[in-house]
Formats: structure tokens, C-alpha cells, sequence
């Protein structure tokens, strides 16, 4: 070959097209979150799911394995157990721990599979707003509830359980 | 000195041989091959294609796709080079599950059914068995697979002991084939997970005694798209060719991670 | 690219006993809303709260049940064998026989259960 | 299309060109091209060890191990090239070390070493334990390390990059003496972006050849699909000589019928060759180092076992390494990846059964001739400014005839890193040489016409006819006839390939043009080696006569020279003028080579 006048150039090349050429789906959304957010959530999900078994498995147990089982369960029982703060408390904790537990799940599961932004947020929007009114609703339901209910003359109503008359 | 567990006796220099098993005529079989195909310049459909082929007992999956490149259809399309498993160049799915083309005899494959091979899932699909491997590398690149130890160096070599140099050996195993990573469900949802194979490497890194960055990897891995996400399928312990714990590594990396940060 | 007729990934029981907890998970994620919302009824009054849990009552229900707290047990015990892999330096490496044992766990509870829960049921049914 | 400006072009992501990148990335602007991802090379495949006289474990010094090197080579090696890699193998091994590589260690934590074919302590007196190892994967680790390094110095990668043409131009230059020369330079090469079939031209100050070996001109071979002779070849038609293509080694124990490879190491650790009457039949060819003599030796001795009838397996074609006295334990630590190689593809279990073996088609101890500098040469002495070229490409020579076991992995990371430094020495300072006219003719008018060829013949068709004929004609044992006998099939083979037809017609990733591509780099080679092979009436190291079954220093001490000469014809073969390079001698007389 001969030499002859050079091809007309760019300055410094053209950039390595395929090491940096990347999909855009591809390009990490979150360039540094940098808390530790996920990680206590990884741990939360550990810590609240061993609770979970014992409360649950309690909670079943009680509910539905012995006395009369499913049909024991009428507002009478609900009444007797919430009588006893040991039980309001195990209630109250099921609550909260199932909750965040299960609302965390469901945060993951979004992430995984809703890709695009709009409805991620949308998603995640309406999952919070569920998990904090059934939190909010499950408290205020353990701390205000009153089993001796009585009509306006001051009489225990019927369906008042059996300890009221002690009251 | 280090003298292999012990210095083997000098060997007989005669022995009595058993017939050794095996060998003979090697057997010849039929199999139905189905290559999922996919070409952008002729297509947008992704379509099934079939072949019958006559193979042997010694030939892999790889055997068969090179019997029909070769003989049959030249655009039958794929990446190989080392052929026996070291390279990385040849993950594919095989009957669902990945495994490198090279490393899969037929003879093992129920032959009674057609063989299918798929590209591996997760990443864009360029032609036919191709995949984009960049974003698969872009991952690895981020968890800064690469020694870094600020301290002088000595005159000769970083001394190491057998047991710390033990420590990282099955993630040294690393081919960067993806088979892990793009077997892993979660890398599958949107591409966003750093995935097995980036945090196998950081694993070499991490627990090797001799590397100072270790907090650093940590600190990119503990990103919503890092360790958390691993939920422990094990598909990426199946997949790998190289039989690397891979699991077990991501334990060990969220462990340390929560080691850290405690 | 279309995604037509590619083959479904035939991963390993790690990967189907994640997918049972992913989708058992979401089952109970959304009792619990319900029950936490029928549950509520009792602030309103008690014919109402015992309206609602007469329904838990009837024997579709009761089939109902058995799957509920079939879900219940194989996340729980699952969950439990993904902490073990989670902080037992072994848990890797037995991943698969602990999964074995969740199962044979859930069969034994879930046989125990639905026995008893059936008996109570009928018991109680034939009470009415 | 597109033009790219760099100081240094890396032709090559495999261990020579990634250790040069390093080198070269961190001081000049460089790229890297690669026909495939960086990891796939086949670096990665090299099993055993890199030797270097460290002497973690024994008494060891470089000048011992550049006399095995000699001797190894049978004593065609270039010994001021010896002694250079010898002695900077020291550095070369803690180098990598200091990138990281994970080397086994001994239990002080010293790099360990061990055995391996050829080395020996005190000029042979006895095995001597010289090569650092990470278990069976020593390549390996030296491919994923070099990558890890080009990864934290920002090494610019152009993947899947196939370099078709190598552009050079020639000026009128002048000698010390005053007498004048053509001499080439390097303008820069011609690329094919795989993905999409574009072609890219880079203009380098330095171009860097490192593109590894030419395995698949034989049918049995440890080499990988993709090492099909290109560099060799396009300096070949750049008009570059090629230095001692007849020397090819075959690796003694590639897995009977397949060629993949079972490390020297194993025998290292004690794993022995025996016949078919469970004879350990090395002791009659190499009493004093047995199994762990040279390649050449050992190949040869195995092939002639199977030729007396003494071979093992229904057919007695091959015999077995017997690793069934060593411990369990001692196997898996020290030999993982070659056990499982044993089961996978053989189904046999090497704790309890031997496995079979037999020579397979190694490495090339030929190339492009390069000088201590790693700068190329365009005959035996005139360096063309600016190219460079380093590893199995390149024949320095440092391992004359036949290459020792270890001494590859050496001879990539010694001079891949010489090749980064004077290219982006050379860089700093040169200019750039203007690149011709229509550079991409040639290679736009090569890919067209095999795109529009409807000449029906097939490539793969071709390149098994070429490999077989090599197999059986050009192996570990060779003759006039037999050679013969090779290159008439080579030429017909290579009038046939003018009618290859290619099926895949489209842009992207078009393996199958590729592969006819490649075929013709692999014809190209076949006949050089051929015809070199012919040329040179002796046996020495890998190239056994049996015409000529004894060295001849007198008319053979000689570098084979291969150029290609339209006006030239060598014993027949029209197009090729051999001619010879006087062999560097410092220290070392020829001798018998006894092991």
C-alpha cells in the first residue's frame, strides 16, 4: 500500500460503543441509596416472621383448636380474651408485626415486578395507605373496645359475655 | 516446604491392569433438537426450530448445535470458544435449566424428548443464542472486582495463609459465564439486582486477607439493588457450571454486611 | 421482541418453595386486611361482628380455613428454614433437606389440623 | 465508516494482550480489541502453573531454569530471550500476586510451587519444584486477575471486535551502513463489529499483536474454537516473515478423542503414564525424570507405544495416566477441575480407574518474529516501528522446538508487559503514519465476495478435510511423505475455498461469515507450517522426522524464515520464500538432550 493523505479524523476517536452502550432498563435507578433501609427491612422480615409463628400458632391454637373451635368464636370470646391484657397485647403485637411484615412482603414484590416508576409509586401509594388505616383501625379497635357493652338504660346487652355480671 | 499431604510412594513400574471398563464402540443415537431463534434483521417473532440428528456418547449439546451449524443451517447462531467449560462463553438454557452447552453430554439428556435451548433469560436477546452480555458486566464492573491494598508493597510476594487463602477459593472459581445471575428470579423482574455473579466476585474480594476495600463493596452491595434482594432461590447454586456455592456466598456477604453495620 | 413460547425456567424446589411463599405470603396479606376488618366489627356492635364470623361458619368456609391456615403453616415453617439458610453457616448446604422437613412438617400439622378442625366443626354444626 | 484515533491498539484481550494493556492503558491511550469477551480467551484453559525461580520451597535460581528452557527447546532457543524471561519471571509471578492473584501457599504464606515436566534442579540433575500454581486453574486465575486490573485502570475494551486487516505502508529507509530498505509501518488495523457487521478503522501509533495461536488446523486439540492463526496470518499477508512455524507441540495428555486437555500437573503430583500391559513405559524413554519429561518426549513416546501395539482400549489407540495411588484428598485439593474433566466427558473415575489419554495439538512455539523488546521484526534483524506483538502469537524465541510445561503463562505476562511498555514508549513519541487510501477495500471486497459466493462449498466441510489430513500427516511423527501428502490436500483445500458459501447472509453476529473468514487464516497457516516442516530434513523438539529421525546442528541450527513471495516457490510450493535466521547463543552449547 502507498501513503497518501489521511481520512479526515474526529479529534480523539469515538467512544468503545459496546462497553458503554447499555439498555436503559439496565441502568441501576438507584445510584447510591446509601441507608441501610433495606437491610434492617431484610431483618425485620427475620425478626418479626420467628415472632409471627408463635403469635400466630397461638393464635390459631386458641382461636380454633380447642373448646368448641371455629364456632366458639362469636363476640362473647373476642369480649373474654380482650378482658385480659396479656391477650390484648398479643393481639395488638399480631397486629403490627403481621402488618409490617406482610405490607414490607408486598413492597418487595412490587419492586420486583412493577417497572415502570408511575406505577411503582402508585402501588406503593395505595399499599401504604392500606397498611396505616388497618394499623390505625386494629389499635384503635384493641384500646377502645369495651366488652360490657350496655344500652341506655345502663342494662349489660344480651350479647354482654358472662364475666360482665362480676363487672 | 510444602510437601502435598505425602510424597506419594515411587509408583510400581509395572502393574497389573484391569480390563478397563468402558470404551468400545462408542453408541450412536438419534435426537430432536429445538433451538429457540430469534433474528431482529429478518424478524421480530422469536420462532422454534427443529432438527433430527444422529449423535454419539462423547458429544455434548454443544456437538449438536455445531452439527447443525456446520451441516445444516449456518445461521444457526451462538458464542463458544474453550468447549470444555472454562471459558464461559456458551450458557444457555437446556431443557429450562442453565448450564454451559459444552459441559451437558447428550447421552445424559432424555433423548426421548426433544432437546430445547433457549438463550439465557434476563438479558436482551441480540440473535438467536446471543445475549447482551454488557449489562451482566456493568454489574460486575460496579462491585469493583479488583485488588486494592494501600499498604506499601513488599519486596517479594504478600505472604497469605493456606487457611485465609482457603477462604475465598470456591468464588476464585468465577467464569463470568451469567448462567447464576440470569437464572435468578429476581434478576429476571427488571434488570436492576446486581445479581449472583457480581456478588460472587465481590465475595473473592471481600474475604480475601490481603484486600483493604472490602468496606467499600459492602457499601454498594447493601444498596436496594445489592444483597437484599437474593432471596435464596438457589437456581444460581444449580446453574453454576463451576459448582461454586453460589448461595452461600451471598449469605456470607449479607452476613458481613450486617457484621458492618452492627 | 415478542416473548412467545419460550419455555418456563425449571428451577430447583429452592425456587417453587419461594414461589409458594411469595404467593402464600399475598393470600395472607390479604385475609389479614379482611380479618382485621371484621375483627373491627366488634366497635360496631356485637350482632354485627357476630353476623360476619357466622360466615367463618359454613362449610365452604371451612374448606376456606383449612386452605388459610395451610398457607399459614407452610410460610411459617418455610420462613423459619430461610432464616436457617439465612444465619446458619451450614444452612446452604441443607437447604434442600430442610425443605423436605417443612413439608413433612406440613403434612403432619395440616393432617392433625383439618382432622380436628373438621371434628369441631361437625361437632358444633350438629349442635344447631 | 467509522475511524478511531488511539496511541496503542491491543489486538487481543488474552493474557499477553491484557498485561500489556495494563502497561500500555495506564500511559497512553489505548484500546483493546477482541473477537470475544475479554474472559473467554484461551489463557483461561492453562491448568498447571507459571514457573519462576522463587525459591519459596527449594534451592532454585533463574539461570537454572533459562537452561531448561534451552534444553527444553532443544536448544533453538534464542538464549538472550531465555535469560530475559528467566529472569524477569520473578517479578512477572509478584506482579500478579500484588494484583491479586489467589496463588496456593505454602504453610509459611509464600507463593507454593511444584513440579512440573522439564524442570529441573542444577542443570538436570533432578525434578525441582519451580512453578506457582492456584490449584488446576493457574490460567485461569492469570486471565480473571489481568482482567481485574485492565477493570481498575479503565482499559477500554472494544468486545467482540474482529481485526481483519492489519494496515501497514512502507517508506524508503536507510541502514547504518548506508544501503536503503523498504520499511514497513504501522498505520493501524481494520475491525469488524460483530454485533452489526460495521467496519471500523483504528489508527494507532502502536499496534499490539496478541492474538494467541493456530490449534485448529489439527482435528485432536486442547485449543479453543476460536484459535484459528488470525494474527499470524495477517502479518503473514502484511508481509511479515513467520519464524519456526514446523515446531507445534503436542500436549501428551489431552483426553483420548477429544484433545481436551489434562494438565502436565497431574503428572507433577505424581500421576503416571502407562501401556496397555500396565508398564510404566517412560522409565525406557527418560530414566532419570520418567513422566516428567519434556512434551515432545513424552507425546513422541506415547505415540510410539500405541504404534507397537501396546496401546490400551479396544482400538489400542491410546494409553493411560494413572492417578489411582494417589490419595483422594490429595487429588481434589491439588487437581479439581482435571478429575471432573475425567468424569464429565469420559465417565471415568480417576480415584480407581485410569483415565485415557493421548497427545492432542497444543501450542504453536512459532509466530511473528519479535526481538527482546516484543517489537516485530521484518526479516531477521529490521524492526517495523510501531508494531509489536507478544504471547502465542509471537516467536521470540523462547522456546525454540518445544516449549516447557508453565513457560507460556510465563512468556505472556514477561513479554505482554515488555509489548505494553514499548508501545506506549513508542507511542509518547511517534507520530502518527497517515492511514492508506480506501483502508477498508480490502477487507469490504474480502466479506462481499464470501457474502455473494455461491460456489456451494462448505466451510466446515474444508477446514475437517484440513484437519484431518494435519492429524494424520502432520502430527507428533512426520516424513517427507506424509508431508507430502499434506500439502496436496492443502492446495486442493485451498482452491476450494475460493467457492465457499456462506448461508447466513445477514449484519449482525455473523458467526458464519466468520468462520470462513477464519478457514482461510487456517489454510494460510496449514501451508506455512507445511512447508516449513518440509524444509527442515531433522527431527528436533516437536518436529520429528522419521526421514530424518536425528537433530542436525550442522544444517539445522537455524530460525525457519516464511515469507509470502508471489515471485517465490519453496520445493514446490509456489508463493512461499524460506529463508533462515542464525539462532543466539550466550552460554549454553547444544548437547544430546538426555532426561
Amino acid at each position: 500500500m502507498t501513503t497518501t493523505d489521511s481520512v479526515a479524523l474526529p479529534t480523539q476517536g469515538i467512544e468503545a460503543p459496546r462497553s458503554k452502550r447499555i439498555d436503559p432498563k439496565y441502568l441501576r435507578r438507584s445510584s447510591s441509596s446509601s441507608s441501610s433501609f433495606e437491610m434492617a427491612g431484610w431483618v425485620f422480615m427475620r425478626v418479626s416472621g420467628a415472632a409471627l409463628v408463635v403469635l400466630i400458632f397461638v393464635h390459631l391454637w386458641v382461636n380454633l383448636m380447642v373448646g368448641e373451635g371455629i364456632h366458639g368464636v362469636d363476640f362473647g370470646f373476642v369480649a373474654g380474651k380482650w378482658a385480659n391484657p396479656v391477650w390484648q397485647f398479643w393481639d395488638l403485637t399480631m397486629l403490627w408485626l403481621a402488618m409490617l411484615h406482610g405490607g414490607n412482603g408486598m413492597r418487595t414484590i412490587i419492586n420486583d415486578y412493577a417497572e415502570k416508576d408511575s406505577t411503582r409509586v402508585w402501588l406503593k401509594s395505595i399499599l401504604t395507605l392500606s397498611v396505616v388505616v388497618i394499623i390505625v383501625l386494629g389499635t384503635m379497635v384493641i384500646f377502645t373496645f369495651e366488652p360490657c357493652m350496655v344500652d341506655n338504660t345502663g342494662q349489660l346487652l344480651d350479647s354482654a359475655p358472662a364475666f360482665c355480671q362480676n363487672v | 516446604m510444602s510437601t502435598p499431604t505425602k510424597e506419594a510412594a515411587e509408583p510400581a513400574s509395572k502393574i497389573d491392569m484391569k480390563e478397563s471398563g468402558g470404551g468400545g464402540e462408542v453408541p450412536s443415537f438419534e435426537i430432536t433438537l429445538q433451538v429457540r431463534r430469534y433474528d431482529p434483521e429478518f424478524s421480530d417473532e422469536a420462532r422454534w426450530d427443529e432438527w433430527q440428528l444422529t449423535m454419539y456418547g462423547t458429544d455434548r449439546v454443544l456437538d449438536a448445535l455445531h452439527k447443525v451449524k456446520w451441516n445444516i443451517d449456518g445461521s444457526l447462531t451462538f458464542r463458544r470458544s474453550c468447549a470444555h467449560g472454562v471459558c464461559g462463553s456458551d450458557a444457555m438454557r437446556i431443557n429450562g435449566r442453565n448450564r454451559l452447552a459444552c459441559k451437558v453430554l447428550l447421552k445424559d439428556l432424555d433423548t426421548s424428548k426433544p432437546i430445547m435451548v433457549e438463550p439465557i433469560k434476563g438479558l436482551p436477546v441480540e440473535k438467536d443464542l446471543i445475549v447482551d452480555m454488557e449489562p451482566f458486566f456493568q454489574s460486575y464492573r460496579e462491585i469493583m472486582p479488583f485488588m486494592v491494598n494501600n499498604s506499601p508493597a513488599p519486596t517479594a510476594e504478600r505472604l497469605q495463609s493456606p487457611e485465609d487463602r482457603e477462604r475465598f477459593d470456591d468464588t476464585t472459581k468465577c467464569i463470568l459465564c451469567a448462567a447464576c445471575t440470569s437464572s435468578c428470579p429476581v434478576f429476571w423482574t427488571d434488570g436492576q439486582y446486581f445479581g449472583p455473579a457480581a456478588i460472587v466476585n465481590a465475595h473473592r474480594f471481600i474475604f480475601d486477607s490481603r484486600d483493604d476495600a472490602g468496606d467499600m463493596r459492602l457499601e454498594v452491595l447493601n444498596d436496594k439493588e445489592g444483597v437484599w434482594r437474593c432471596r435464596t432461590t438457589f437456581n444460581c447454586t444449580d446453574a453454576c457450571p463451576r459448582g461454586i456455592e453460589v448461595t452461600k456466598a451471598i449469605q456470607e456477604v449479607k452476613r458481613a454486611v450486617l457484621t458492618r453495620s452492627m | 421482541m415478542t416473548q412467545t413460547k419460550g419455555t418456563l425456567y425449571k428451577g430447583s424446589g429452592g425456587m417453587w418453595s419461594w414461589v409458594g411463599h411469595r404467593i402464600t405470603g399475598v393470600g395472607i396479606f390479604f385475609f389479614l386486611l379482611v380479618h382485621v376488618l371484621d375483627t373491627s366489627l366488634v366497635r360496631v356492635s356485637p350482632e354485627a361482628y357476630d353476623a360476619v364470623i357466622g360466615a367463618y361458619k359454613n362449610p365452604i368456609m371451612i374448606i376456606g380455613e383449612i386452605g388459610l391456615v395451610g398457607a399459614i403453616v407452610f410460610h411459617a415453617f418455610n420462613g423459619l428454614r430461610i432464616i436457617l439458610v439465612d444465619f446458619w453457616s451450614k444452612g446452604t448446604r441443607y437447604h434442600k433437606q430442610m425443605l423436605w422437613a417443612v413439608m413433612g412438617l406440613w403434612v403432619i400439622v395440616m393432617i392433625g389440623f383439618t382432622a380436628r378442625h373438621v371434628m369441631l366443626f361437625l361437632d358444633g354444626w350438629g349442635g344447631f | 465508516m467509522q475511524v478511531h484515533k488511539y496511541d496503542v491498539v491491543i489486538v487481543g484481550a488474552g493474557g499477553a494482550g491484557m498485561r500489556a494493556a495494563i502497561e500500555s492503558g495506564q500511559r497512553a491511550h489505548t484500546a483493546v480489541l477482541t473477537k470475544l469477551y475479554p474472559t473467554r480467551s484461551h489463557t483461561g484453559a492453562a491448568q498447571g502453573g507459571m514457573c519462576a525461580a522463587l525459591a519459596n520451597v527449594e534451592e532454585d535460581n533463574w539461570e537454572w531454569h533459562t537452561f531448561d528452557t534451552v534444553k527444553g527447546g532443544d536448544y533453538l532457543v534464542d538464549q538472550d530471550a531465555a535469560e530475559v524471561m528467566a529472569k524477569e519471571a520473578i517479578d512477572a509471578v509478584l506482579d500478579l500476586e500484588k494484583m491479586g492473584l489467589p496463588f496456593n501457599r505454602t504453610p509459611e504464606g509464600k507463593i507454593d510451587q511444584r513440579r512440573f515436566g522439564g524442570h529441573t534442579r542444577d542443570h538436570g540433575k533432578a525434578a525441582v519444584r519451580r512453578a506457582c500454581y492456584a490449584a488446576d486453574r493457574t490460567g485461569h486465575m492469570i486471565l480473571q486477575t489481568l482482567y481485574q486490573n485492565c477493570v481498575k485502570h479503565n482499559v477500554e475494551f472494544y468486545n467482540e471486535y474482529y481485526v481483519l486487516d492489519l494496515l501497514t505502508v512502507e517508506e524508503e529507509a536507510t541502514r547504518e551502513d548506508g544501503s536503503t530498505y523498504m520499511q514497513k509501518r504501522t498505520a493501524g488495523v481494520v475491525s469488524y463489529d460483530l454485533a452489526n457487521g460495521e467496519i471500523h478503522v483504528f489508527q494507532a501509533k502502536s499496534v499490539v499483536f496478541a492474538t494467541g495461536g493456530l490449534g485448529k488446523i489439527f482435528k485432536t486439540t486442547s485449543n479453543a474454537h476460536t484459535l484459528t492463526a488470525d494474527g499470524m496470518a495477517l502479518a503473514y499477508r502484511a508481509g511479515i516473515p513467520l519464524e519456526d512455524m514446523e515446531f507445534v507441540q503436542f500436549h501428551p495428555t489431552g483426553l483420548a478423542g477429544l484433545g481436551i486437555l489434562l494438565s502436565e500437573a497431574a503428572r507433577g503430583e505424581g500421576a503416571i503414564l502407562r501401556n496397555s500391559e500396565g508398564e510404566r513405559f517412560m522409565e525406557r524413554y527418560a530414566p532419570t525424570i520418567k513422566d516428567l519429561a519434556p512434551r515432545d518426549i513424552v507425546a513422541r513416546s506415547m505415540a510410539n507405544e500405541v504404534r507397537e501395539g501396546r496401546g490400551a482400549g479396544p482400538n489400542k489407540d491410546y494409553v493411560l495416566l494413572d492417578l489411582t495411588h494417589l490419595e483422594p484428598a490429595h487429588i481434589d485439593a491439588k487437581l479439581p477441575d482435571i478429575t471432573e474433566f475425567a468424569r464429565t466427558y469420559l465417565g471415568v473415575e480417576p480415584y480407581t480407574e485410569p483415565v485415557p489419554v493421548f497427545p492432542t495439538c497444543h501450542y504453536a512455539m512459532g509466530g511473528v518474529p519479535t526481538n527482546v523488546k516484543s517489537e516485530v521484526l521484518q526479516d531477521n534483524d529490521t524492526v517495523v516501528p510501531g508494531l509489536f506483538a507478544a504471547g502465542e502469537v509471537a516467536c521470540v524465541s523462547v522456546h525454540g522446538s518445544n516449549r516447557l510445561g508453565t513457560n507460556s503463562l510465563l512468556d505472556i505476562n514477561v513479554f505482554g508487559k515488555r509489548a505494553g511498555l514499548a508501545a506506549a514508549e513508542y507511542a509518547a513519541t511517534a507520530e502518527f503514519v497517515d492511514i492508506p487510501e480506501n483502508p477498508t477495500e480490502f477487507t469490504e471486497n474480502q466479506l462481499n465476495a464470501m457474502r455473494a459466493s455461491t460456489g456451494g462449498e462448505r466451510t466446515a466441510t474444508l477446514r475437517s478435510e484440513l484437519q484431518e489430513t494435519m492429524d494424520a500427516n502432520m502430527q507428533v511423527f512426520r516424513s517427507e511423505e506424509t508431508i507430502k501428502e499434506a500439502l496436496a490436500v492443502i492446495a486442493d483445500l485451498r482452491k476450494r475455498y475460493k467457492n465457499v458459501q456462506i448461508q447466513d447472509k445477514g449484519k449482525r453476529f455473523n458467526l458464519d461469515l466468520l468462520e470462513a473468514v477464519e478457514l482461510g487464516f487456517l489454510l494460510d497457516m496449514a501451508e506455512v507450517m507445511t512447508v516449513a516442516a518440509l524444509h527442515r530434513k531433522e527431527s528436533r523438539g516437536g518436529h520429528y522426522r522419521e526421514d530424518f529421525p536425528e537433530r542436525d546442528d550442522e544444517n539445522f541450527m537455524l530460525h525457519s524464515m516464511m515469507y509470502l513471495d508471489p515471485e517465490s516457490s519453496t520445493d514446490g510450493t509456489n508463493g512461499i520464500r524460506a529463508d533462515t535466521k542464525p539462532v543466539v547463543f550466550t552460554r549454553y552449547e547444544p548437547m544430546e538432550r538426555k532426561y
